[in-house]
């Protein structure tokens, strides 16, 4: 299997309890994944798995072929993944463009994209100087994909992104993912309980159930096919 | 549905600044006994700091509250005995304590776990009873905190992005729950389809402002609404 | 009016140490979100090494310059050796261990050199300038103030200025968060930790030659003094770490000279009281933060 | 219902009840082996033994106040001088000790209502910064009002000795005990209670236990008056034990290790403030009679301190939960 | 000893046919202990060198030292470990007035002869109501007069003032000079646990004092004369025995110590620096043999000297040992020794020696001058006293009587 990111035999876990089991998945270049699921099916636990944030216990990630078990996770940044986490992980006790500038850091960003940033955002530059404690919810989560966008990622690990955004918000996003998809070659995986939405721009999806991977086609193959929809999307 | 007594909430022309920020301007709001009343509106609108007078976290620079027709001065811990129950945007729960107990803590004086358990029961985590929040998935704590609101026997039920995270199997119960509650349900939310199908009766909020007030349906087809806050998309 | 004048200038030198020391504090709190209470008996254990090293050698720079790469070492062992094993679920695991670590350096000392107090030969003149009969600060005090005020200069400016500063108070703040953006995490620790305890090695080298002399216990009273002084101030703030050094060096000495020894304590704690009840994060603290 | 849930939880509806052993029993039980304890016991061994009673009096309040309240407090030691004073006073004036007693609960519980109401508005270092500013607080206090107090050199405390068959350190050993099991008894039902839910809730989640209907301030303040009144006990126990009370028995490091006594014992437990109060007595006692064998005179006192040391780091780093713990399985602060 | 009787020593705590167990508490870490954690191994090792030379009527000291950081609370429990566990036949030389105080009942209640308290409180003199305490160290007060006749003499018309540490070391030691001189010219006192006496001393310059009488511990001692030395402040200083030993000092300050030229200070033992004298013969060769050669300084003599006492009591109590008889012959009184002034116990004075001779600080040395003075700590006069020299005996040790 090769890709962008390659996981092959996946399996991970919190202490004994067992989460994941052998997922194989790859994202190419320029490739949108959907990991879609119901809740505790196991698509957080993918995503710190590849991070690195829990090590995993059998088989293996790679990125452009480098294994990423030899990759400590502050690293994984110079490997080209951003990682915006679930619960949005804004340090609130630093102001937006504090946490903005914490993104760009690696890569000695400017001022300037941050401002790029801003443009995408408008509240965030209204609130630049504030600590992210006083953010909104749905601010917080802009400033969480805004600070994994300026550290220039190849592949972007994406939880829930649509969580607490209003509508208009959710489609601008969407909408910008598959622009970055397009322009810049950007890979996404991308989790989301939105549905409807995360398959509308992704070229694969796939299907978790239990920690295994129960389905896995063209979103476009997905979206369309009902027995599954019913069976593990609930829609 | 008569709202000319004056039973229920009524929020009266509320008006919050933070430093040069207005984050609710002049908004106004009757919620009558029983209605289901959603509240929207794009990000940073003011749901939540609206969600925050009602409870006391924010003082308004102006603007008055009432309850049941009086005047009414909230503060967070008193709720509850107003007959209010608040849930937090995302979870607000005591890691260190089982689920019995977290359910517990929301309960009027002289309780019984056994009340306790029929709630839990009811919000279907009355298994996890002696397990511990922090590790159960997402939906059931969101499931143990709405236990914790429910177990206070409120009048009225505020729910901050209670769908948040949630897949649609959540989501359906979610919404059986707040259709069959014989209560006043307060909802801020994004998920639409959720907002859509329970409400009575929706506000929306645009940079504090109150941009449109109506049935579902009404909003819905309200240009600017969907100009503010649902998009092309929707 | 001499009188004040006189114990203003006593006050604001007493002040100046506790600011250096407070300064530790801060540093180590905004690098690790911990009070270090081994912070003086570490000073102290540096000190005993410069001043050893300035005997030896003759110098008494020589022993400085030892004495506070001496605390960078320290402060960097202490992380990497100890405190990273630490549970730090709660707070008081690593409160613990530090006063674990107080009594082992203190133990220590006490086995290598005596429980006796050493002599802590000052680098300047402590003979104060005389104005109208009235003294003033001397040479030295001035060589605190001055070291103080570079110490703040280099910690505000580290602070808002560079790119370490920001990874510092990320990876304390956020540990997981800032691993992902790239931080790396230990590391920042670790760094914290040792400019940390640098810096508190310059506080008791600035103090000890004005107070008793070396002793393993040496630090005790000043670790007191200072984290009063740091929680006026405002944890956070090096800036308030400063004001507050002066504020209590200053109520100190005015209560002392006006009042009575005895009294200076209950002093202090008055003036905590009513200042932490209007402002619970200290003079210096940022906005309240946002809970619902 | 996913796998990992089902194994999470017993599989079946409804668990069955926790059946709850009644600290009334309990404390029964430990009533019975104090006593006989005392009859065992050598003098002094039933003087130290007297020590850790009183010792538990206060590891109890305070665990309950640090452990489930979530408050710190480097303070306690000078809440137990304010108790133990009280007790001298007492004493010395109308030589009644039940009397002096409650009075010393009594007033310690004032105090630490006053120190609680400040208190309840700070947090963490501050909350830790205030308290340190109390107990460095209690000299300046009785050298200010020495004709009360007697500066440094303290009060001694006129005590009737006790009836010709009990040995005063047995007596001594019934009368702390005595204090520190009706004291766990009423914290341990009152930790089991609403109160004790309270508590919790406001150290996981203020925002939460507010909305929950939990009075923030009105709890904190309450915890601390609670386990300033076992302070309280605590102190005049010491003042009965010592026949004698100084500031210089109630230094700041009193507090500190009362502190790391309830940490290591485990924090937040009774069973925890017990291991606390023991290790308080038996540990630096097993230090110096290690030292004592060094032999040299720079190495005894030191060699104690330094044994002292290794053990906290030794036991913080190798049971994080305290020696009590049965580890509340807690999910890691994770993404 | 006759078993059956029962008061012989065959059951007396500590004391059996080969061995005398005594017990201390003694602060040897902390803040506290730096000089004090000298004075009781330097016991140790004269009872070490008694020991060696067949003991005290065929018995062996054993000393047991035991460190409570001077804190009282942790005096308590050592003392009591003593007495009831270790069952030592007497506590000697218990350092310090807070912590000692603590313990003064308990050891009444156990009947523990308690000999030779290491501290000038007045406390330990109280027959009636400790009768088995006794103390060692003239009490502050009759230092304090005999302090105050010396400025009185020499400094007549002066501005004489006064800092002391706020406890009742600073307040008898004023009191005893108060006797003498009335109310000084201005008082300031300092606590221990703010190493700054820059107010005080500020506030003596500014009060124009001339002479500055100091009941102060070591480490202020130093402060103090340091902090004047800073501020341009130069006066007289006349310093308490407590406060003055030249080594600690000289220690202290450094580069600074050329600043203790001409301190009037007083002692009542013979002085470390005193070469010719014999008694600091026979302590520097003890110290040498069984000290491991400790920095010789005023509280190794100081040790020595409550030891070489207490063995001198021992002897006088004779074969038949019991705590009773220990007592009684403290009591009886006669003992010569080092002192350069007389001990004072009797039935009715449980006090040590009653009185002092001034020294004074020349090139780092201290040296005696003037004649010691008796006196007591009520208005009774400060009376000039033949020395009277006398030299230990020939092995070192006290005989049997
Ligand atoms: N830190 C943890 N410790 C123990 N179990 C955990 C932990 N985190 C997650 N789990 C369990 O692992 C399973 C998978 O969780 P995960 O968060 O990966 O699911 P998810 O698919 O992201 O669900 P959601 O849609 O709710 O976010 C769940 O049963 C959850 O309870
Ligand atoms: N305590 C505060 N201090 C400063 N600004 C605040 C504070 N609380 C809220 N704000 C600001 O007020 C605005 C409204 O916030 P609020 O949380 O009510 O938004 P919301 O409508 O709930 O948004 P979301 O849908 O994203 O949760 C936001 O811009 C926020 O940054
Ligand atoms: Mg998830
Ligand atoms: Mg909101």
């Amino acid at each position: 299997m090769s890709g962008l990111l390659a996981v092959e035999g996946l399996s991970a876990g919190y202490g004994a309890v067992p989460v994941l089991h052998e997922i194989d998945l790859t994202v190419q270049p320029g490739e949108i994944v959907a990991v879609l699921g119901a809740n505790g099916a196991g698509k957080t636990t993918l995503l710190r798995t590849v991070s690195g944030l829990l090590p995993a216990t059998a088989g293996r990630v790679t990125i452009d072929g480098v294994d990423l078990r030899t990759v400590r996770p502050e690293r994984m940044v110079r490997h080209g993944v951003a990682h915006v986490p679930e619960g949005r992980g804004v340090v609130t006790e630093l102001t937006v463009d504090e946490n903005l500038r914490l993104g760009g850091l690696w890569r000695r960003s400017k001022p300037a994209d941050r401002d790029e940033i801003y443009e995408l955002f408008p509240p965030l530059a209204e609130r630049r100087h504030q600590p992210g404690h006083q953010l909104s919810g749905g601010e917080r989560q802009m400033l969480a994909l805004g600070r994994a966008l300026i550290a220039k990622p190849r592949l972007l690990l994406l939880d829930e992104p649509s969580l607490g955004l209003a509508p208009k918000i959710i489609a601008q996003i969407m909408g910008l993912l598959r622009d970055l998809r397009d322009r810049t070659g950007l890979a996404v995986l991308l989790v989301e309980q939105n549905v409807r939405s995360a398959l509308s721009i992704a070229d694969v999806g796939v299907v978790l159930s239990l920690g295994r991977v129960a389905a896995r086609d063209s979103a476009a193959t997905l979206a369309a096919d009902a027995d599954l929809r019913h069976a593990y999307l609930g829609f | 549905m008569s709202t000319s007594d004056n039973s229920g909430l009524s929020l009266q022309h509320i008006t919050v600044r933070f430093g040069g920020l207005l984050a609710l301007d002049d908004v106004s709001l009757r919620v009558s006994p029983g209605r289901v009343v959603g509240v929207i509106g794009p990000n940073g609108a003011g749901k939540t700091t609206l969600f925050n007078v009602v409870s006391g976290f924010v003082v308004p620079q102006s603007g008055a509250i009432t309850l049941d027709g009086r005047a009414f001065r909230p503060r967070p811990h008193q709720l509850n005995r107003n007959g209010i129950a608040r849930t937090l945007q995302g979870v607000g729960q005591f890691n260190g304590m089982t689920v019995l107990d977290n359910v517990l803590v929301g309960a009027p004086k002289r309780t019984g776990e056994d009340a306790a358990f029929e709630v839990l029961e009811r919000c279907g985590v009355a298994e996890h009873a002696y397990s511990y929040p922090a590790l159960l998935p997402y939906a059931k704590r969101k499931r143990v905190e709405l236990a914790r609101a429910l177990v206070a026997r409120p009048r009225i039920l505020m729910l901050d992005e209670p769908a948040g995270g949630l897949d649609t199997d959540e989501i359906a119960w979610l919404a059986e729950l707040i259709r069959e509650a014989d209560m006043t349900v307060l909802l801020v939310e994004h998920h639409m389809d959720l907002v859509m199908s329970v409400c009575d009766e929706i506000l929306v909020l645009d940079f504090g402002k109150p941009i449109a007030l109506g049935t579902p349906g009404e909003i819905r087809n309200d240009p600017k609404v969907t100009d503010a806050y649902l998009g092309a998309a929707a | 009016m001499d009188r004040f004048l006189y114990l203003t200038f006593d006050g604001l030198s007493r002040g100046a140490v506790y600011a250096a020391f407070a300064l530790a504090l801060v540093l180590i709190w905004r690098a690790a979100r911990i009070v270090n209470f081994a912070q003086g008996a570490m000073a102290v254990a540096t000190a005993y090494v410069g001043y050893s090293v300035s005997n030896a050698v003759g110098s008494y720079w020589v022993g400085f310059a030892v004495a506070l790469t001496g605390g960078l070492v320290l402060g960097a062992v202490v992380e990497r050796v100890v405190m990273r094993f630490v549970d730090h679920s709660s707070p008081l695991n690593g409160v613990v261990v530090a006063l674990g670590l107080v009594l082992i350096i203190h133990g220590v000392l006490g086995m290598v050199y005596g429980n006796e107090y050493l002599p802590a030969p000052a680098p300047f003149s402590r003979d104060a300038f005389q104005v109208g009969g009235v003294a003033l600060l001397s040479r030295y005090d001035l060589f605190v103030f001055a070291a103080v005020g570079a110490v703040v200069v280099l910690l505000t400016l580290l602070f808002t200025r560079t790119e370490t500063g920001l990874r510092m108070r990320a990876a304390a703040f956020a540990p997981d968060v800032s691993r992902l953006l790239g931080v790396p995490v230990a590391g920042m620790l670790t760094l914290g930790w040792a400019l940390a305890a640098a810096v508190g090695s310059l506080a008791g080298m600035l103090v000890i030659p004005t107070e008793l002399g070396l002793h393993p216990n040496a630090m005790d009273l000043l670790f007191i003094s200072a984290f009063t002084a740091a929680v006026l101030g405002g944890l956070d703030s090096p800036v308030g770490a400063v004001v507050g050094g002066l504020i209590v060096g200053l109520l100190l000495t005015y209560v002392s000279g006006y009042l009575g020894a005895t009294v200076a304590p209950m002093a202090v704690l008055a003036l905590l009281v009513v200042v932490l009840l209007g402002r619970p994060g200290g003079l210096f603290s940022g906005a309240k933060a946002r809970t619902a | 219902m996913t796998a990992i849930e089902e194994r999470i939880t017993t599989a079946g509806k409804k668990p069955a009840k926790r059946r709850k052993i009644s600290p009334l029993l309990v404390i029964g039980i430990g009533a019975v082996l104090v006593v006989a304890l005392t009859y065992v016991l050598p003098p002094f061994r039933n003087y130290q033994f007297a020590t850790v009673g009183a010792y538990f009096c206060v590891t109890a309040g305070l665990t309950v106040l640090t452990g489930l309240n979530g408050q710190l407090s480097l303070g306690h030691g000078a809440l137990m001088a304010t108790g133990a004073y009280t007790l001298a006073l007492m004493q010395n004036r109308f030589n009644l000790l039940a009397a002096g007693i409650v009075a010393a609960i009594l007033v310690t519980t004032a105090v630490g209502a006053v120190i609680g109401l400040a208190a309840a508005r700070l947090r963490g270092p501050y909350l830790a910064g205030l308290t340190l500013a109390v107990a460095v607080v209690v000299p300046s206090v009785t050298s200010t009002f020495d004709e009360t107090f007697n500066s440094d050199q303290g009060l001694t405390v006129a005590l009737e000795p006790p009836p010709e068959a009990i040995l005063m350190e047995q007596w001594q050993a019934w009368l702390c005990w005595g204090g520190a099991l009706v004291t766990v008894l009423l914290l341990s039902y009152l930790v089991r209670g609403r109160f004790g839910r309270e508590m919790r809730a406001v150290r996981d989640d203020e925002t939460a236990a507010k909305l929950a209907g939990v009075s923030v301030a009105r709890t904190q303040v309450l915890a601390f008056v609670v386990s300033s009144a076992c302070a309280g006990l605590a102190g005049a126990l010491f003042a009965v034990l010592a026949q004698s009370v100084s500031p210089g028995a109630f230094p700041l490091t009193l507090s500190l290790f009362l502190v790391m006594a309830i940490v290591i014992g485990g924090l937040g437990r009774l069973w925890g403030a017990l291991i606390g109060a023991v290790l308080l007595v038996a540990l630096p006692s097993v230090a110096q009679t290690i030292a004592e064998d060094a032999g040299s005179q720079r190495l005894e006192g030191n060699l104690a301190l330094t044994f002292f040391g290794v053990v906290l780091v030794v036991v913080m780093l190798a049971a994080p939960g305290g020696l009590a713990s049965l580890r509340v399985p807690r999910r890691k602060k994770g993404l | 000893g006759d078993s059956n009787n029962s008061g012989s020593s065959a059951n007396t705590p500590g004391v059996t046919d080969t061995e005398i167990v005594v017990g201390t508490h003694m602060p040897l870490t902390g803040p506290a202990a730096a000089g004090y954690s000298k004075i009781a191994p330097a016991s140790k090792a004269y009872f070490d060198f008694v020991n060696a030379n067949g003991g005290v009527h065929g018995r062996k000291i054993t000393y047991k030292i035991m460190d409570d950081g001077y804190n009282p609370s942790n005096t308590q429990q050592v003392v009591r470990e003593l007495v009831l566990q270790d069952k030592v036949f007497a506590i000697l030389n218990g350092l310090g007035t807070p912590t000692h105080t603590g313990v003064l009942d308990f050891l009444k209640t156990n009947r523990v002869p308690d000999l030779f308290v290491a501290s000038g409180s007045r406390s330990w003199n109280q027959p009636d109501k400790y009768p088995g305490t006794f103390g060692f160290n003239p009490d502050y007060t009759v230092e304090g007069k005999i302090l105050a006749t010396h400025v009185k003499e020499t400094h007549a018309g002066k501005k004489v003032c006064f800092l002391g540490q706020d406890d009742d070391f600073g307040r008898d030691s004023l009191a005893g000079i108060e006797k003498i001189l009335g109310p000084v010219a201005a008082k300031q006192s300092y606590v221990t646990s703010n190493p700054n006496v820059g107010p005080q001393m500020g506030a003596l310059k500014a009060a124009g004092c001339q002479v500055v009488m100091l009941a102060t511990v070591p480490g202020f001692t130093a402060l103090s004369i340091g902090t004047a030395a800073k501020i341009g402040f130069k006066p007289q200083f006349v310093v308490s025995n407590v406060g003055s030993d030249p080594t600690t000092l000289a220690k202290t300050l450094g580069a600074a110590a050329p600043l203790l030229e001409g301190v009037v200070a007083a002692n009542y033992l013979p002085l470390a620096t005193d070469d010719a004298n014999p008694w600091i013969q026979l302590y520097k060769k003890v110290n040498a043999q069984y000290n491991g050669n400790a920095e010789f300084d005023n509280n190794i003599i100081y040790g020595m000297s409550v030891a070489y006492l207490f063995v001198q009591t021992l002897q006088a109590a004779g074969q038949d040992l019991t705590r009773e008889k220990l007592i009684e012959t403290v009591e009886k009184g006669g003992f010569t020794g080092p002192g350069l002034v007389p001990l004072r116990f009797s039935k009715e004075d449980h006090s040590g020696y009653g009185g002092q001779q001034l020294t004074k600080l020349t090139d780092g040395k201290a040296t005696y001058f003037g004649t010691p003075y008796q006196t007591d700590d009520k208005d009774g006069p400060v009376a000039p006293l033949q020395a009277q020299v006398v030299a230990p005996p020939a092995n070192g040790i006290p005989a049997a009587q």
